[in-house]
């Protein structure tokens, strides 16, 4: 896949930094303002991929991207399910219990588990979206060879 | 309110309209992005602030591959060819589309109108939800405490169509080909 | 009433379309129609007259709060929504790249 | 509360997870871990029947129970019915699994393969466990998505057109259960299977009862392939690698269809005469259109599809018979043997069906072909494989030492009992077109002349006998299920669990 022009590159260099970050700042403040998981790991994914559209990548660079994606999003999710069995046998000894201390409502570090989740579903989401891009874009640069 | 949501909801059907008759595939695809953002509008004015950024990113996601998959391709929709066929086919549809509709409005006729619904089941994801999950977002408190068991289930699905489509896009079926 | 009968309205015009489209990627996007006005059915259920978004602001007492639990199952209905599509736009582009066309009229190996 | 219910769930996800991450660093990981899962699955479905006892049991998903044990977060249930099905679901995935272990071996991409199976058992066990509607929506698009992928999983021009047909109406079907499950929220402003029901039982208008249930019986009998809904499921499951047929066939469209809209129409809804009627008559409309549509066909897995829709036609009718006997009131020993004899029917073409399944893979293994005019002379050369499929021909044709025989002779008896004498008489003569067409299979298969030089065609290895023998043992050993004493202990459970339909609700509220 080509690149863009110079000019797409270096701003889209600049925005998505920016996206980037109001990705992570939704999935971390997922328990005080809207936002979460989902749209906060979406958001991570559309950063990565304006970057890969404004800067274009060869089919095995592309490659070695989806292996690391898909590694990163099964890693995110087995950590979801892990921290799930763990309140089995923590805290209320159930499954999906949410066996940390509770804080402070409305300060960062609150509501137990909930932001543990909300970042681990944030890998998963951004990770899955990523890689479900790269698999068509990688399709596409392959079959029309 | 009312009546805001159903000028917006009447832009959408417009655009859906327009997405099912458009020539060109890239513009039913962007017509479908017209429908999606009055969703997102709609969210806004029904107080669902999380739904309407998730459902804003989404859309924009969906765009963005569904725009990758159709732009080099040949676009242009071929003709349906318009005979008796197809005109009985589609009356026989809308007659069954008005009997689902007056189907649709006496099922509803007795139920809560808008804006005039109880909490049942939700009543303790609000009452006292500050103690019970410590979330001040109460849909963050639904997701991923009440109804933890659903978002694991949301994530699988979401890992499963990447797996899915990494699956299906990859280059050999088998070894042989 | 009037909002509810226009959503249906708008799912009826999804269902249309994917009995009479033709066209794999316009038959993705009516079914993905049809999911937008059942999303909105949904958060229009929980909506309350007065009711503030479902933020709990913990300076002040008690208020009235929109139902959060059709939106969360909204919220996890979209994300099932961009799965079912990303799945059927992975088939649509590889039955592209094997038959040159998007119209099912011409990809038929399959009888009834 | 029993800490052994979620990891139905949870175990097949961890596996399916790990497989995608060490299955490219360490070789035959996948190989290894995935028969491992499914056994020890299966381990804990027959742990849990044999403990259960006629009981149910109930686990509160995160310990959320409001005041007096109402329902706050999602309730999975636990009782003789879902027991059954897990057990099913569990063994067929071994089997097939097991059989997966040389048939899959031409195909790249095997982790990924593993992976998705046992996403789909995970899908399918949730969907069973689940005793909250939107939960059972959102695992069974789990179990559905990942059919989707394997359906299409030889990339080949057929698989991928049966995928997209079966992505279409099953997306349609979805969209259609989730706005039942809307109407019903709008209703009784809870979602807890159980607690709906209590809703109901009060003042409710009859126009939206009804258009809840014509949503709820299209979307889930799309699932399930009742005609009319059924166009999807010959291109599905006679495309899909073999085992995923089995997979298919066997399980998914009774856990996911026929299984739910069980659930739905005894415990959940209050049962009306009309729903009785509709859900016999399309029961019986599949079991004859399925079997007059198989006659025709060449192809042995689309043979095998379509007799599919006519053995699902058979367990629809039984349970709408149970329902209408139920109501009548005045013969419940008919409406016992009725459903006892749609759950025996429904594990017993799990079984057969299956077993069919992987024979004709077997023979396209072998052969690269599954027309039947392009083989013949095959039980020399393939002894096994001729044999079980015998066996599971005679079963499905309602042959008597087997087991397809008698569940067919104990719904034929509830319809009689019943009198329901055109229902009777419909399935006995269903069952003579089923053996004639089982008939025209094997002799084509095995025992015509050879179309081509069959001496080099030697037997399948060995994974893939040792799963045809299980199941053609079985076929053998579920006859058992007809004694009266040990039909007592099995289906009992499950035959209590719908036959007094009130108690799902009242035992499970107040935990």
């Amino acid at each position: 896949m080509e690149g863009m022009s110079t000019i797409v590159k270096k701003v889209s260099q600049l925005v998505a930094g920016l996206i980037f970050m109001y990705g992570i700042y939704i999935i971390l403040h997922g328990h005080l303002t809207p936002g979460g998981g989902f749209a906060g790991g979406a958001i991570v994914a559309g950063a990565f991929i304006l970057l890969i559209l404004a800067f274009g990548s060869s089919a095995l660079n592309l490659k070695k991207e989806v292996a690391g994606s898909s590694n990163t999003e099964s890693v995110a999710i087995l950590l979801v399910v892990i921290l799930a069995l763990m309140s089995l046998f923590l805290g209320a000894k159930v499954f999906f219990g949410n066996f940390l201390p509770k804080g402070e409502a409305g300060t960062l570090l609150s509501a137990g588990v909930i932001p543990l989740y909300n970042i681990f579903i944030g890998i998963e989401v951004a990770g899955a979206i990523l890689t479900i891009f790269l698999a068509l874009v990688i399709f596409k640069e392959e079959s029309s060879k | 309110m009312e009546l805001q949501i159903s000028i917006i909801l009447g832009f959408m059907i417009i655009g859906a309209i327009y997405a099912l008759h458009a020539k060109d595939l890239l513009s039913a695809v962007i017509a479908m992005g017209i429908v999606g953002y009055g969703l997102v509008i709609c969210f806004l004015l029904l107080k669902a602030p999380d739904l309407a950024i998730v459902q804003i990113v989404v859309e924009t996601i969906t765009l963005v591959i569904m725009v990758a998959v159709v732009l080099d391709s040949t676009r242009e929709e071929e003709k349906v060819p318009f005979d008796r066929t197809s005109l009985v086919n589609t009356l026989v549809a809308f007659v069954v589309f008005a009997g689902l509709f007056y189907f649709f409005l006496h099922a509803i006729e007795d139920l809560n109108p808008l804006g005039k619904h109880t909490l049942g089941m939700a009543e303790s994801y609000v009452i006292g939800a500050l103690e019970h999950t410590g979330s001040v977002n109460l849909v963050t408190g639904v997701l991923f405490d009440f109804r933890a068991y659903d978002t694991l289930g949301e994530a699988v699905i979401l890992y499963t169509a990447a797996l899915g489509a990494l699956t299906l896009l990859r280059m050999k079926g088998k070894k042989t080909d | 009433m009037i909002v509810y009968l226009l959503c249906f309205v708008l799912f009826l015009v999804g269902l249309y379309g994917v009995i009479t489209r033709r066209n794999l990627i316009k038959i993705a996007i009516s079914l993905s129609i049809m999911e937008f006005s059942i999303f909105l059915i949904l958060v229009l259920i929980g909506y309350i007259d007065q009711g503030l978004a479902p933020i709990v602001n913990t300076n002040s007492g008690p208020e009235i709060y929109v139902d959060p639990l059709p939106q969360a199952m909204v919220l996890t209905a979209i994300v099932i929504g961009l799965a079912t599509t990303a799945m059927l736009m992975a088939i649509a582009i590889r039955l592209y790249r094997k038959y040159k066309t998007f119209d099912i009229r011409e990809i038929k190996n399959l009888r009834g | 509360m029993d800490a052994l219910i979620p990891l139905f769930v949870a175990f097949p996800l961890i596996s399916a997870f790990l497989m995608v991450i060490f299955g490219k660093l360490v070789k035959g990981f996948h190989r290894f871990l995935a028969p491992i899962t499914l056994l020890a699955l299966l381990l804990l479905a027959v742990y849990e029947f044999t403990s259960l006892g006629g009981t149910s049991q109930a686990y509160a998903m995160g310990g959320w129970t409001g005041k007096e044990g109402s329902p706050l977060g999602i309730f999975l249930v636990l009782d003789g019915f879902s027991v059954i099905m897990l057990c099913i679901i569990n063994l067929i995935g071994l089997v097939a699994l097991f059989y997966s272990l040389s048939y899959m071996a031409k195909y790249t991409a095997e982790a990924n393969y593993y992976s998705l199976f046992c996403l789909i058992v995970a899908g399918m066990n949730g969907v069973v466990l689940s005793g909250d509607l939107f939960n059972l929506f959102v695992f069974l698009e789990v179990s559905v998505i990942s059919s989707y992928a394997l359906v299409a999983f030889g990339v080949g021009k057929t698989e991928l057109e049966a995928s997209f047909k079966y992505q279409v109406l099953g997306g349609l079907a979805s969209m259609l259960i989730l706005l039942a499950i809307g109407l019903i929220y709008w209703q009784c402003k809870t979602v807890n299977m159980a607690e709906v029901r209590a809703a109901f039982d009060g003042s409710y208008s009859k126009a939206f009862y009804v258009f809840v249930q014509v949503l709820l019986i299209s979307g889930f009998g799309l699932k399930a392939a009742i005609i009319p809904f059924h166009a999807w499921l010959p291109d599905a499951h006679s495309s899909a690698p073999s085992p995923i047929s089995a997979m298919l066939s066997g399980v998914l469209i009774k856990a996911v269809g026929i299984y739910v809209l069980i659930r739905l129409f005894f415990n959940m809804f209050v049962f009306t005469h009309e729903i009785g009627v509709v859900i016999a008559a399309l029961g019986a409309i599949s079991m004859v259109l399925g079997s007059l549509l198989a006659i025709n066909q060449w192809d042995v897995k689309r043979l095998l599809a379509y007799s599919s829709i006519s053995q699902i036609g058979y367990i629809v009718m039984a349970f709408g018979m149970g329902i209408i006997l139920l109501l009548r009131g005045n013969n419940e020993a008919a409406a016992v043997l009725a459903i006892g004899g749609g759950i025996y029917h429904m594990i017993n073409h799990a079984v057969f069906k299956g077993l069919l399944f992987l024979n004709a893979g077997s023979l396209e293994f072998r052969l690269n072909t599954r027309n039947l005019k392009e083989m013949g002379g095959l039980s020399k050369s393939m002894p096994l494989t001729s044999t079980t499929s015998f066996m599971a021909s005679m079963s499905i044709s309602g042959i008597p030492p087997f087991n397809g025989f008698f569940s067919k002779l104990v719904i034929i008896i509830a319809a009689i009992n019943g009198r329901f004498y055109l229902l009777a008489a419909l399935a006995v003569l269903v069952s003579i077109i089923t053996l004639g067409y089982f008939l025209k299979f094997q002799r084509f298969a095995f025992f015509n002349k050879a179309e081509k030089a069959v001496e080099k065609i030697r037997e399948v290895p060995f994974p893939m006998a040792t799963s045809m023998v299980f199941l053609a043992i079985l076929c053998v050993a579920l006859s058992l299920l007809a004694i009266p004493s040990v039909s007592e202990t099995v289906l009992r459970p499950a035959i209590d669990v719908l036959i007094q339909p009130e108690l799902y609700s009242t035992t499970l509220i107040g935990i």
